[in-house]
């Protein structure tokens, strides 16, 4: 994603190839979440132990995953913006975070819904599920500090300073609470151990995955293109766009 | 010279202090967040156990609500008396407890309001029964509205004093004390099937005598502050 | 009047009367104690002894008048950074009076600083909130204006403005009185000074 | 012309903020004062039985360490820049991030350590047993710098933005959770007669990745915030 | 030099330079951009693009170096209301170089505010503050002075005051930039204006 991301530094020539990418990362999205969706829903049989109720996992691992991948992602964006002082980095980082955040969501509550049948509750304070809280928290904190400037520039870099002390954290969150739990009681991440998987549930598993990814981008190629928009409202090369189409 | 009347007085206050307030909407949903997280905290340094927490569970949401409440509070006055705002207003020949009854509802609306609608999430996340819910979420909207009434008068006390948060923490938490008790008997009584009107009842006088004295001495306390 | 502040005896033994359409510029150098007699007058702090009064009543007993019929500009500009500079103007004029978005709009421009309008207070630049601080004045329809060295930060057109202002008040019967280091109105007959020594 | 070195940079610091906080003696003891108030809510919101307070004791003491130690910091820089010193600062020439380091210290010294020092008084309204009095403070010490810190880079971020102070701590306290965990821990195995050799040196180790970093990320946010 | 603030292109095409011994005062009309040229060449303000150089280098690499020779007064004062003006300004200067009491004390007759020398700041009036912000310059014995509006608040005699240690700067071979609405040491030779056209 980076060697792809960094040829394209000047923001009329980000803008447009943004423009122009988005259709090849958006409709096979589309394609590969609707397989998968049936894969999932219909094709894959049903688990003996489960039921059903399995097959929230479909959506439930591949956002939990995105929204990992996504903070990491947000986090280099940001320390590139800072150290080498890159504008598109900073409006990288800006796109991503209400994304993030809504991948965490759509964890959390996902996995609400399986707990439900699977635990009999709602909640658990399990050291997975309290290190995703805490990362929706990070997420949160992220976007009111950005939009509590009203110029952009210090946002962009006040921010970066809050992502980057926060990936320095996140290890570290993650072992404590691990820890944490660990020496509490053990049996409740067996809970969540991945249970071997029969190939027919897990193609569409990871058709799935890559749908997540693809559509993460094509959402991205979006924002991207906004968060342009309305950082070089005055730039000339903008009016030429206007002027031309 | 037509000034306004009391309704279009407490109109123009609210009517301000919402505009404020979506100027940051993202500040709005602070104090709410911040309540989660604190709920979140004890979880982290009690113990994970849902028996355990539950037993516990009233009394923390009780607690991290006075907390939200008490540091959305600080901001309340300050910003407005710093830049003078407020000693035009003691000068506007208004009647300044109406002002600042209405600026405190309108806090409320803001910071009490939004804790009551999230209760529920929290009261599961410490594995309350949904049967209490109703009760957390009336013993919170009834108790919440004292408090901010408390600590508005707090907050008009030491807005004149620089580092006043953890002075106005000093003074107002005693005095919210009572209503802690009994938002947390309600929810506690809740939990074991019993009768809570007793609770629910003394918190809501306790809201209405807040309401019909506090503003007389959050305008006092304005007016001192103002003067230097 | 007599106040004490801290353990120095301020201001002593002054006595001013104030009628309508005139000026008073009370002049002194810094720190003799301008600031200190115009918020007694105003009545945001207490003095030791002595009386202001107002139409003949002491202002003590009759705040609420009082305060109806006065202004009051500090050294600070009491504007709120978050708002625009209208809403600022409109929620502060609305306390006092009814006030249309027309007029407001108006004074904008009379103290050109309408293309400000929709800017954030904290984006204004000094002399700009200054100007906004003044607009409030002019549109609180008071008596008596009590403004603590109003042209603070004014460039020279902003003062050939605000004398503009001043003179129109006192016409109309209003009364006005200042902290400055420097007159305004030099020569008018309604215009007077009043030094304080140290 | 002789610039201050180093140590004589930290020393003026220094003894400027405890000038400031003796000028202000009253609210040095302020957050103390919070602390054991908010210690004093639990038994009240929860139950005054010793046995179960005892259980729950170390995450409540660690809590309300936690916010105090919040609530304090929101004046550690708001002041200094909102009169234009720290801009002043910036353009001392002198190193920004020792000049904080020095002020987080300070506040440190005036709002942790005191904690430390009455942690026993606190422990034993918990019925927290005298042996367990060591970790605790111990631990405390430890842990409370490392909030300090983490505490001062986000004060740093939110200093020029009004209203920082939910921000601030939406900010702050997820960063924390990993030093709330160890020290709550580490009280627990104490009271537990458990080995709290690991807990404690994971904190230590934490609190020097802190001291190390942190001023760097402290500086750098500081300058953002003075810039406009 | 390109510097935006909002919306707006505000500076274009600024090209200065100050040389030692000459003071160049910024005037021209409120809102026009006064203080953010002040504050770009002191470095508080990114530009858009431009660059402010020092002794022939980019300041913003050799950021230190600048920063040693340069003290910059902002609107506001930089004191702090619980200190009293002698220890704010031991403080203050101290951060940059060792300095005497014996200086110190000095420096505050020389501006005629030793009485107030054991007030807390709070307790100053207006034209005192400033006297103390200004104090703070003189005595950090940078190079270049860069003074937004200085004499604001102040009374006449302070003004005068002002303009002598001015004289004495630029005497010395030191470099003043100031924005202005008044203009200071008028028809000296190394005195120029620069005027900004909104
Ligand atoms: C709110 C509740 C939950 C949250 C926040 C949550 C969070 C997560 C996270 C963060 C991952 C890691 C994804 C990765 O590493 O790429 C994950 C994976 C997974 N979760 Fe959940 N989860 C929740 C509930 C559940 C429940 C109730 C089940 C089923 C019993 C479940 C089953 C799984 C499975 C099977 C995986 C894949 C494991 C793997 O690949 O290692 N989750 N979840
Ligand atoms: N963030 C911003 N967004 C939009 N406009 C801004 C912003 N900040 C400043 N401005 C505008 O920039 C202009 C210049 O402001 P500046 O403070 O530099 O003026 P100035 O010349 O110092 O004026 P004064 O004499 O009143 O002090 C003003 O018109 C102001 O409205
Ligand atoms: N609380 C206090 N304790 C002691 N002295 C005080 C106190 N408050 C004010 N003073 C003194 O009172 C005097 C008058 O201050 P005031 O602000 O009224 O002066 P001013 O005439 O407005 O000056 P300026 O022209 O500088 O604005 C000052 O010398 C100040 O030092
Ligand atoms: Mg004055
Ligand atoms: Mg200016």
């Amino acid at each position: 994603m980076w060697l792809w991301f960094h040829k394209l530094s000047s923001p009329p020539h980000a803008y447009r190839t943004a423009g122009r990418l988005r259709p090849w990362f958006f409709w096979p999205a589309i394609l590969l979440l609707l397989i998968g969706t049936y894969g999932g829903l219909v094709l894959a049989p049903e688990d003996y132990q489960q039921k059903d109720a399995f097959r929230i996992l479909y959506v439930h691992v591949p956002s939990a995953s995105m929204s990992l991948m996504v903070y990491v992602a947000l986090a280099v964006a940001a320390a590139i913006g800072l150290i080498w002082r890159m504008k598109l980095a900073h409006a990288f980082a800006a796109a991503c975070a209400p994304v993030g955040a809504w991948f965490t969501v759509l964890t959390l509550v996902t996995g609400s819904i399986y707990g439900k049948p699977m635990w009999g509750t709602w909640w658990e304070w399990d050291p997975r599920l309290t290190s995703e809280l805490i990362l929706l928290f990070l997420y949160l904190g992220y976007m009111a500090l950005r939009a509590s400037f009203d110029d952009t520039q210090r946002a962009d870099r006040a921010s970066a300073i809050l992502a980057i002390v926060g990936v320095v954290n996140v290890p570290i969150v993650k072992y404590s609470v691990v820890w944490w739990n660990s020496l509490h009681q053990g049996p409740s991440i067996s809970k969540l151990a991945a249970p071997s998987i029969d190939p027919s549930m897990l193609w569409p598993l990871l058709v799935m995955m890559l749908g997540f990814v693809l559509y993460f981008a094509a959402v991205m190629c979006d924002r991207i293109r906004g968060e342009i928009l309305r950082r070089e409202r005055n730039a000339s090369w903008l009016s030429e766009i206007a002027v031309g189409t | 010279m037509t000034a306004p009347g009391l309704l279009g007085l407490v109109r123009l206050v609210i009517a301000r202090d919402l505009k404020l307030a979506v100027r940051h909407w993202d500040q709005v949903v602070q104090p709410l967040i911040f309540f989660v997280i604190v709920t979140t905290l004890f979880p982290l340094a009690i113990s994970p156990a849902l028996d355990e927490l539950r037993k516990i569970g009233p009394g923390i949401v009780w607690v991290a609500a006075m907390l939200a409440s008490l540091l959305a509070l600080e901001s309340l006055f300050r910003p407005d008396v710093e830049d003078g705002t407020m000693e035009q207003w003691t000068l506007s020949g208004q009647p300044l407890s109406i002002m600042l009854l209405a600026k405190t509802f309108t806090h409320w609306l803001l910071a009490g309001l939004p804790l009551v609608a999230i209760s529920p999430l929290v009261g599961t996340a410490l594995g309350l029964p949904s049967s209490v819910w109703p009760v957390l979420a009336i013993s919170l909207a009834l108790g919440t509205g004292s408090l901010s009434i408390l600590g508005a008068i707090g907050a008009a006390l030491t807005v004149a004093v620089r580092r006043g948060s953890v002075l106005l923490a000093l003074l107002v938490l005693p005095l919210e004390m009572p209503v802690l008790i009994f938002g947390a008997r309600a929810v506690d009584l809740a939990m074991h099937g019993e009768s809570v009107a007793g609770p629910l009842n003394l918190l809501a006088a306790m809201l209405l005598l807040f309401v019909s004295l506090g503003p007389i001495a959050m305008a006092a306390a304005m007016r001192i502050s103002v003067e230097s | 009047m007599h106040l004490w502040r801290g353990d120095k005896h301020l201001l002593r033994g002054i006595d001013l009367a104030l009628h309508r359409g005139e000026l008073l510029q009370v002049v002194g150098p810094n720190g003799v104690g301008k600031t200190s007699l115009l918020r007694c007058i105003a009545g945001l702090l207490p003095m030791e002894s002595g009386e202001v009064k107002w139409s003949g009543q002491d202002i003590r007993k009759s705040r609420d008048e009082y305060t109806r019929a006065l202004s009051y500009l500090a050294h600070t500009n009491a504007l709120k950074n978050e708002l625009t500079a209208l809403e600022n103007l409109r929620f502060s004029v609305s306390l006092l009076r009814h006030v249309t978005p027309q007029a407001l709009v108006e004074t904008l421009e009379r103290l050109q600083i309408s293309q400000c309008s929709d800017l954030p207070v904290r984006a204004l630049s000094a002399g700009q909130k200054r100007r906004l601080a003044i607009a409030r004045i002019l549109l609180s329809e008071t008596t008596l204006w009590i403004l603590d060295e109003p042209i603070t930060n004014l460039d020279a057109a902003g003062i050939a403005l605000f004398e503009a202002c001043v003179a129109q008040h006192l016409e109309r019967g209003g009364a006005v009185l200042t902290a400055a280091h420097q007159l305004l109105l030099k020569g008018e007959p309604n215009v007077r000074t009043l030094e304080l020594r140290p």
